[in-house]
């Protein structure tokens, strides 16, 4: 199954990937678009993705989870296109049998596709330009449509 | 350079990247041995865009991230990848 | 609102407690009944709970949540009386503006009920056998009824 | 002992320990001062079942934890909590 989707993701599918009678605690992360007192205005953001690598990238990124979890079920989605502001962009769920697993394996997985999984945004903001979005330093402003 | 082999790689452009050269993918042709920063010379050269790009891009061959003094060979798919900002 | 319920727990009402426009990061645990290998065939657990000190608290361990991560948003359902296996006996979200306060404070409202909030666990096993689980040793079995 | 003020509690058990007692609650009438050990002490000799409780059980007053040394006053609550299985 594909971990990419242009649809909103849902938690229901996430866990129904993750159940098992014998997985006690589940951890799930939902990272959303948002729009707080430090960002400007941003209504939404566009996700693209360089989108073949980033399916072989988590099928890795989740063989290392399952090497470090061997108990822990995990299922992840990213969404790509544009999100509104308030909705999620990626979600992530880990069941294992004790909740420490569930909490490490879940963590792990949104570090790793920080550093790792090639998905990009750009911030589309209220006064009508579009930033790209640099974790490594603010994003930088650019007039729109350049 | 006196070189009997030469490769051509598709590299493509994501994101700002793709902004900046103004096209999401070329053609690019270099004599082997060739690593992946050989073929970002010669794609300054070939492609004007390209010169926006900064001098040392994260690169991923064949879907694996790389540095930039790795090889590549005939048919091989390059990609220049912006600061990764997913999740 | 009350802390504890009798009904299914709802991700989506804890969702919703805890979205907010500043909050890029959600992490949710949800504790299931488990039914697995080290199990003995467990088909339900009965909660029970000191119902009044349940409440309180959780007030006082959402203050503490609260002073530690003072811009997380963090909702916790607890629940009583029988849940199958496979059901979610407790629900957890934190929401907060970057995803290390929300693993964070959803960490800790866990580690903290598993020490403070007064609920009890009776194990309902294939067998017919009850058995009140002491998270300080192992549960000591003991015939029905008794 | 010589007191000439007494305190009246409501001790409450729940869970394996309302089991063990036979009942979910007692009224303990306990000479002042007092401190929950000493509405323990009371207890085994008014109810039979509280025998079976264990020396030292996690007790709470007034929805607040608590060490067996603190004191009670008259129409507190104390309840006794086995150990804590929640979550």
């Amino acid at each position: 199954m594909s971990h990419l989707t242009r649809e909103r993701i849902s938690l229901d599918a996430l866990l129904a990937a993750v159940a098992s009678p014998g997985c006690g605690g589940t951890c799930i992360f939902l990272g959303t678009v948002r729009n707080g007192p430090d960002e400007h205005g941003v209504t939404a953001i566009e996700y693209s993705a360089y989108e073949e690598m980033v399916e072989t990238e988590f099928a890795r990124l989740l063989a290392d989870a399952g090497t470090r979890w061997p108990d822990a079920r995990i299922a992840v989605r990213h969404r790509l296109g544009t999100i509104a502001a308030g909705e999620a962009s990626i979600g992530i769920a880990a069941a294992a049998p004790h909740r420490a697993q569930a909490f490490d394996a879940c963590r792990f997985v949104i570090e790793e596709v920080k550093k790792r999984v090639p998905v990009w945004k750009k911030e589309m903001r209220v006064d009508g330009t579009e930033v790209w979005v640099d974790p490594s330093g603010r994003p930088t402003a650019k007039p729109s449509h350049v | 350079m006196a070189s009997t082999t030469a490769a051509t790689v598709r590299v493509r452009f994501f994101a700002r990247y793709a902004e900046l050269v103004g096209r999401s993918e070329a053609a690019v042709s270099v004599p082997l041995p060739a690593t992946v920063r050989d073929v970002l010379h010669r794609l300054r050269d070939d492609v004007p865009g390209a010169r926006a790009l900064p001098e040392q891009p994260l690169a991923a061959v064949n879907l694996k991230q790389v540095r930039l003094d790795t090889s590549v060979q005939d048919g091989d798919e390059v990609a220049l990848l912006p600061p990764i900002a997913g999740g």
